[in-house]
């Protein structure tokens, strides 16, 4: 049974490849082989995850060994699989979400020439992302780590011809490329303490060495999972990367790639356990990320990018969960599966509304559309009240327990953390309804003469629908008994966390803050009529716009300064280092001009030239002789 | 009165022809300086010769006189042949020895 | 004979500090003199002090060959090329090129004291003359040398003299491509070209000179170049004797006025040739 | 004696060339197909030495041949090959071909581009100043001179080889420019001979200062061991066995006086300045023969001769050279992100990988040096893939600034992909060969030098920086006027690149074929310099679980550890 772990990985990159490289003449048909890839491995998927359910819980841990990758003195690395309970999780989620968006892909991109290539590139991030969760080293993690960067590279800047779309693809992979530096950073501090970077030994070692290191390679995880997971001070790419396909969002910069982060940390609990301090970061890191992520997004008007910010600081949750080490890493996980269902769904509902109203994004010009997509609505709004953490709904069980956790962290920091995630459950609740209501409540705010807003066909609905009914059920279906903990409990270490309040308490009050934002929200946008062009608004709207200001820090402090450093050196290349050189070849010709005045031509000159030399040499002989 | 005086001679002349091939113009006189030198030359070589009490001195000088005669004959014959076509036998004049 | 000894004889010194300057005087004479034909004079009289120094120097056949080879042969063929180049072509001892003249100056002091700082420290005490070497007669020893140590050298010699004299004559062996015009053609071709038929004008003023180096006048009174001989020319040494001439002829005319006692007239001033006839005529009369 | 099989295939290529030179003025296309051929045959006998060669097996080098030359001064024709060299052999015989073919009209007379192939002896006779015949001549000789390069054990005969090479190179670069000339023929032939000249006084200032410290170790030799020699294994033998005793203050003197050498030529800054003229005037080919082969001799040198001849003062000057590499990833770096010429950006990215090699070669670690070694593989790989697409391009659009272009993805995707492979290779993507040795690189550093291996990593955020700006200027964005009838790649240049990318490709994730060969040289060298890896914190027991069965630690890096 191991042995098809690899195939689960061979089949989207066979698919890429066949797309990448097969030319046009697969161009009619491309898109149905993505699709087909991307389902095999999705059944693939399904047969390990019916094997693995078919063993007891201590053995649920595959390995397949491919072959020795690098070999280098006390280096190894080795391309070899481990496929468990918590790899498990991503796989499924990975191909399932994956295929459900190639199919909706496949009416979302009809009309764009360059369909067979989008595919392959999704092929590819899906061969990418399974590594990055099938790796059993973190080396190989790696790899996959930069390839699903590469694909989200490919697939932002898919639209090249639009500038905004190939800066955002750059900028995504650079801010990405710091998190790598972290990373690599890690795997050599790793090499270095434990002579290896495979799971299972440096996990099983961390006992054995100095709580500093593990804090610094905790640090360096940290800093990956930043940039992967656009978590603050890492996360100014996300609303770039919106320029990318609605698909794309959906499924790289919504349900899988960016929730890697989350994935690296609870993959290396064991470290971050032995190393408080870097679990504070990362707490820290989670905690000011929801925040930042939800008012973000309660400022923006484009739909889009309103979906995003709300990303970032689900994300946010889960870091924080994950953070909280073993009382949060199952819940962490279990977030982050339901939400990639809503989040998804909302994505792809907010592709839908776009679709129809020929790729407006502007949530200003939509209003009043539910009866125009009746469809879409229901998807979304399904997806809405899983997201915001409507009882009984998935959102609302797996961010209940994260909240509950953050309490149960303990101490003033318990209640700083459980604060700010009930904050944020607020205004979650406050710019999701936000959402809901701009686009498809109040009245039409768009030209009926332009724009016909139509419901989607049906290849996009489906797996719209798919989705919904996956956000309403998940999260049900995960905490019935526990039964997701009790999954995941063998590679996560799960204990329960001693809330100072009861479980009851915190429900009720998510139960409030939720009222509270939705009511807000309502009272905002529902009552009175939305202006179609954005009002000046508060300070702080007009910095969330802007994405709090982060981006014009970087503009200033980095790309600015970068040139100003690049252009002097550039400079000083030439001038100094160049310089000194030609400047002495330049004397010598100067010399050689001035000597060259000595052969004037005149024998007599040159006589005397000679009779010179002559005394010389006999003044040098006396003087050898000691005179 | 020691023989070494001729050798101080010989410096004498020696000098004093190297001083004429610098400062005279005319290739004639010139050349004629250069026997100057080389019978300076000479005398030296006699006046070794008899300090070693030998004559392989004295075979030198006279070697020297015949390729002198020799370096004499090619020599005026290029002056000739020089004046010949620039009408002129000054030693300036031919200083297209330069760069 | 004293010239074998080892350490040289007063007569020699004598002799020496005679001729010694007279060579050195001559050398300067050489370098400084004005014209070539000077210059070579005087250097050939340095080389027969020479000559006389190598016999003292017991180098008899040298000093023979000194005599005859250099002072007898090679100064004459300098003074033929400078008969050929011209006697009197005096180059002028001003200095052309800047500094020369000292750089000249200084160097060969520095050099010649160098030179003799250098003989006067080398250690040349002892002196074995050439007592036994010329023992079997200076010529034998060096035909003995020569024919058995040196003769490769020799050879090498012969062969540089016979290149030399062939390289002489490649030299100023001037080669004839076209044949040469004869007077006839010459003839035509000034005609043809129109300039000076006749032949060139005799030198010589009213026959009162002939000499060769003086321009005849034109009728204006101004010598014509032309009648000189180019060489002169060349060298510039006509003899202009226009001037007085000229003063002659005024002279003369002041005196024909007076004999004839007609002070003033028409024809105040006769052609020079007029006043000569009726003198002629008067003489004539008178007898 | 057996087949002089290391002769043979650097004399292949030689005789290529004379008969490529020999070709008939007419017979332009004949004589590409020669040439083609005889690198083809060197490429052949590569893979031979390749199979022959033994990894791990006893003695430092194979496959050795030896004959006196000069007996009196102890010169030696002493040829053999140790992992690294065979590594080398095998790039460089690998990417002669390529650079030919992709040559393949860049030597043509002007008036024929438009109508190529057509080997018109007018049209020859009429611009007889770029012979066709002579570009290729002259690629194969420098193709021979590496090659004894790399095979020399000779220190003597390795320099002779080292210094002639400059010459079919001088006249590699002055001779043949690309035609992207930005002000005219007149200026860009100007500025490329000062190009050729500045290689030239370069290298050969480099060179003379090492034939001072050849001759120094010679004189030192035939001191101590009465006789002098050049032989390279002679001399680590006689040190090894105490025979042979540099002084300090000499030992670090001729250290230098080679490091100084092989500093020109592998571009360690401050000595870099030449390579961006050169490879920005010369044509993409030849560049790529810059970059990719030639360079590559001066980090093979360092390997062979720095480390092994002088490992005292190896490991005294350590500290500077490190930082100085530090200084030539950065810098290299933060240059090419200033470039607007893609040639030069190429060269500064160049700049800022042999840093990289160097670091790797000082840090004197097994990861550093396989790395070290790795890295002048791929990154002569890698590098010819972007630079040779990079001359498609501008052989497409006659200019080399950036700004010129804009778009092409639109209008030549196949080119644009190639394009994007070959940046991503240079900014060393996992899956990617580069990537494999970089990291060696950084390991290999960070295991001894962690300060130094943080701030190398910084090279990975910037090499992405210039190759992404790069790409974005050149391909993405609206469709330039300029470009838009840009043709796609033609099958000759696919062929060209196609194969380099799937080596890549290959390389990245399987590597072991190099490693395997490389890893006992380079234990051997680190054994010379005596220098051990530096050992883990914990000592981890070998692996729990299945993760790896299917593999016992193999006794190579038992063996290079030591």
């Amino acid at each position: 049974m191991e042995n098809l772990i690899a195939l689960l990985v061979a089949a989207p990159l066979v698919g890429a490849a066949l797309l990448l490289c097969g030319g046009k003449r697969l161009d009619r048909t491309g898109h149905l082989i993505g699709s087909l890839f991307a389902v095999a491995s999705f059944a693939i998927g399904v047969a390990l995850f019916a094997d693995l359910l078919g063993r007891g819980a201590e053995d649920r841990t595959l390995h397949q060994y491919l072959f020795s990758w690098i070999q280098v003195g006390g280096f190894r690395a080795d391309a070899a699989f481990q496929l468990d309970q918590l790899s498990m999780t991503f796989v499924l989620l990975i191909t399932g979400v994956g295929s459900l968006i190639h199919i909706y892909s496949i009416g979302y991109m009809e009309h764009d020439e360059r369909r067979r290539r989008f595919f392959g590139y999704l092929n590819l991030f899906l061969a990418a992302m399974l590594l990055l969760v099938l790796a059993d080293n973190y080396l190989l993690l790696y790899v996959g780590w930069e390839g699903v960067g590469l694909a989200s590279y490919l697939l932002i800047g898919f639209w090249q011809h639009k500038p905004s779309a190939a800066t955002a693809a750059k900028k995504a992979f650079l801010v990405n490329r710091v998190g790598d530096m972290g990373l690599s950073i890690a795997i050599m501090l790793m090499f270095t303490t434990f002579g290896t970077f495979a799971f299972g030994p440096v996990l099983a070692a961390t006992g054995e060495t100095s709580e500093g290191k593990l804090t610094a390679i905790g640090l360096m995880l940290l800093l990956a999972a930043c940039g992967k997971s656009a978590q603050v001070p890492l996360q100014s790419w996300l609303g770039d990367a919106m320029e990318g396909p609605t698909p794309v969002s959906a499924l790289i910069h919504a349900a899988t790639m960016v929730t890697a982060g989350v994935y690296l940390i609870t993959r290396s609990g064991a470290i971050f356990n032995a190393a408080p301090d870097a679990q504070v970061a990362v707490v820290a890191v989670g905690a000011v990320t929801l925040l930042f992520g939800a008012i973000v997004g309660c400022a923006k008007d484009d739909i889009k990018k309103a979906l995003a910010g709300s990303t970032m600081s689900q994300i946010g949750y889960m870091i924080l969960a994950a953070g909280l080490g073993p009382i949060g890493y199952a819940f962490a996980i279990m977030h982050l599966v339901t939400h990639g269902f809503f989040k998804a769904g909302l994505f792809l509902g907010a592709g839908s509304v776009m679709h129809g109203m020929n790729d407006e994004v502007d949530m200003r010009r939509y209003g009043g559309l539910r009866t125009y997509m009746p469809v879409t609505f229901i998807t979304f709004g399904l997806g809405y009240l899983a997201i915001i953490g409507f009882p009984g709904l998935s959102g609302f069980f797996s961010k209940d327990k994260i909240i509950e956790a953050a309490f149960a962290k303990g101490g003033t920091e318990g209640w700083i953390l459980g604060g700010a995630a009930l904050l944020g459950a607020a205004i979650t609740a406050f710019y999701m309804t936000r959402v809901m209501l701009m686009t498809f409540f109040g009245e039409k705010r768009w030209d009926p003469d332009t724009t016909h807003p139509h419901e989607s066909p049906k290849v996009m609905t489906i797996p719209m629908i798919v989705l919904a009914v996956g956000s309403v059920f998940a999260g049900g279906l995960f905490s019935v008994n526990e039964t997701f903990v009790k999954w995941l409990e063998p590679v996560t270490s799960f204990e329960h966390g001693h809330s100072p309040v009861s479980a009851t308490t915190v429900t009720a009050a998510t139960m409030v803050v939720l009222v509270l934002g939705v009511g807000l929200a309502w009272a905002m946008y529902g009552r009175r009529p939305v202006p179609a062009t954005a009002p000046r608004g508060s300070l702080l709207t007009r910095a969330a716009r802007r994405d709090l200001l982060q981006d014009d820090f970087n503009h200033v402090v980095l790309v600015r300064g970068g040139e100003h450093l690049t252009r002097t050196l550039v400079y000083l290349d030439h001038s100094l280092v160049d310089g000194a050189v030609n400047g002495t070849a330049a004397s010598m010709g100067g010399l050689s001009g001035r000597l060259r005045k000595l052969q004037s031509g005149f024998v007599r000159s040159y006589a005397v030239q000679m009779l010179g030399g002559a005394a010389v040499l006999i003044a040098a002989t006396l003087l050898m002789r000691g005179v | 009165m020691n023989p070494v005086y001729y050798l101080y001679l010989a410096a004498l002349l020696f000098t004093i022809g190297g001083a004429g091939v610098l400062i005279r113009r005319n290739a004639i006189v010139v050349f004629m300086c250069i026997e100057l030198m080389l019978n300076a030359c000479n005398l030296a070589f006699v006046t070794f010769s008899r300090m070693h009490g030998n004559l392989d001195g004295q075979i030198i000088a006279f070697f020297t006189m015949v390729v002198a005669a020799a370096e004499v004959v090619v020599g005026l014959a290029i002056i000739v042949s020089i004046f010949r076509t620039r009408h002129t036998a000054s030693v300036d004049d031919a200083s297209l020895m330069k760069l | 004979m004293t010239v074998l000894a080892a350490a040289a004889s007063t007569g020699e010194a004598v002799q020496f500090w005679l001729l010694g300057i007279v060579a050195v005087v001559g050398a300067l004479c050489t370098i400084l003199m004005k014209r070539a034909v000077h210059s070579a004079l005087s250097l050939a009289g340095t080389m027969i002090v020479l000559a006389v120094f190598y016999l003292a120097n017991g180098a008899y056949f040298l000093g023979v060959v000194q005599i005859v080879v250099y002072t007898g042969a090679i100064m004459m063929l300098f003074l033929f090329v400078v008969m050929l180049v011209g006697v009197t072509a005096a180059d002028s001892l001003k200095e052309t090129l800047k500094g020369q003249r000292w750089l000249a100056a200084g160097l060969g002091i520095g050099f010649g004291t160098l030179l003799i700082a250098g003989i006067g420290n080398a250690s040349l005490k002892q002196f074995n003359g050439l007592g036994e070497a010329n023992a079997g007669g200076n010529v034998q020893g060096l035909a003995a040398l020569i024919f058995t140590k040196y003769v490769f050298a020799f050879e090498v010699t012969g062969a540089l003299l016979i290149t030399a004299v062939v390289g002489a004559m490649v030299l100023t062996h001037r080669e004839r491509t076209e044949r040469a015009t004869s007077q006839r053609e010459q003839a035509i071709a000034r005609v043809r070209e129109g300039k000076q038929v006749p032949p060139l004008p005799a030198p010589g003023v009213y026959a009162r000179h002939n000499a060769v180096d003086i321009p005849g006048l034109l009728p204006d009174g101004t010598p014509s170049e032309l009648t000189v001989n180019p060489t002169l020319r060349g060298r510039g040494q006509i003899r202009d004797v226009s001037r007085e001439s000229l003063a002659e002829l005024k002279a003369l005319e002041q005196r024909s006025e007076e004999w004839l006692g007609r002070g003033e007239g028409p024809e105040a001033a006769p052609p020079p040739s007029g006043p000569s006839a009726p003198k002629e005529h008067k003489e004539g009369a008178k007898k | 004696m057996s087949f002089p099989l290391l002769t043979a295939t650097a004399a292949v290529p030689a005789i290529g060339a004379i008969a490529t030179a020999a070709v008939p003025a007419a017979k332009r296309t004949a004589a590409k197909w020669l040439a083609l051929a005889f690198s083809l045959v060197t490429f052949a006998l590569a893979l031979v030495i390749a199979f022959r060669f033994v990894p791990g097996a006893k003695g430092p080098y194979q496959l050795t041949e030896s004959h006196a030359w000069i007996r009196d001064f102890g010169v030696r024709y002493e040829l053999g090959v140790d992992g690294i060299a065979v590594a080398l052999i095998a790039l460089t015989a690998l990417l002669i071909p390529f650079v030919i073919l992709a040559g393949w009209h860049d030597a043509d007379p002007l008036e024929e581009t438009a109508a190529p192939d057509s080997g018109s002896a007018a049209g020859n006779r009429r611009n007889s100043w770029r012979p066709t015949q002579g570009f290729f001549a002259l690629i194969l000789a420098v193709e021979a001179m590496v090659i004894l390069s790399f095979e020399a054990t000779d220190v003597f005969l390795f320099y002779i080889f080292f210094e002639a090479m400059l010459i079919p190179m001088y006249f590699l670069i002055g001779g043949f420019g690309d035609r992207a000339h930005v002000h005219g023929e007149e200026q860009a032939a100007t500025q490329r001979s000062y190009a050729a000249v500045k290689f030239l006084l370069y290298n050969l200032v480099g060179g003379l200062i090492m034939l001072a410290a050849v001759i120094g170790l010679y004189a030192v030799t035939a001191d101590q061991l009465g006789t002098g020699t050049f032989s390279l294994q002679q001399i680590v033998e006689a040190r090894a066995a105490g025979k042979l005793e540099l002084g300090t203050g000499t030992e670090r003197l001729l250290f230098l006086g080679f490091f100084f050498a092989f500093a020109v030529k592998a571009p360690l800054w401050p000595l870099h300045t030449w390579l961006p003229n050169a490879m920005g005037e010369a044509t993409a080919p030849v560049a790529v023969l810059i970059t990719a082969v030639v360079d590559k001799v001066g980090t093979f040198a360092m390997l062979r001769f720095c480390l092994q001849l002088f490992p005292g003062a190896s490991r005294w000057a350590t500290p500077a050279i490190l930082v100085l590499a530090l200084i030539s990833i950065v810098y290299g770096a933060l240059l090419a992100v200033g470039q607007r010429d893609i040639k030069r950006l190429i060269a500064y990215a160049s700049i800022s990988h042999f840093g990289f090699i160097i670091l790797g070669i000082f840090a004197m670690t097994t990861q550093g040096q396989s790395g070290a070694t790795l890295y002048m593989v791929n990154h002569g790989i890698s590098t010819a893939a972007l630079m040779l697409v990079a001359g498609f391009l501008i052989s497409r659009r006659g200019s080399r600034l950036i700004a010129d272009y804009g778009g092409v993805q639109k209008v030549a995707p196949v080119l644009a992909g190639t394009f994007l492979v070959g940046g991503l290779a240079t900014l060393s993507l996992p899956g990617l060969a580069p990537f494999v040795s970089e990291f060696l690189v950084l390991v290999g550093t960070f295991s001894r030098y962690p300060v130094i291996g943080i701030i190398a990593t910084l090279g990975i955020v910037l090499a992405a920086l210039y190759v992404l700006v790069l790409y974005q200027r050149t391909m993405t964005g609206p469709v330039k006027a300029e470009v838009r009838s840009m043709p796609d790649l033609r099958v000759r240049e696919l062929v060209v690149v196609a194969p380099l990318i799937a080596l890549l490709l290959f390389l990245g994730v399987y590597p072991k074929p190099l490693t395997d060969i490389v890893n006992p040289a380079v234990g051997h060298t680190l054994s010379v310099v005596d220098k051990k890896d530096p050992k883990p914190a914990v000592q981890v027991d070998a692996v729990p679980g299945g993760a790896r069965h299917g593999h016992a630690a193999p006794d190579q890096d038992v063996e290079a550890a030591k």
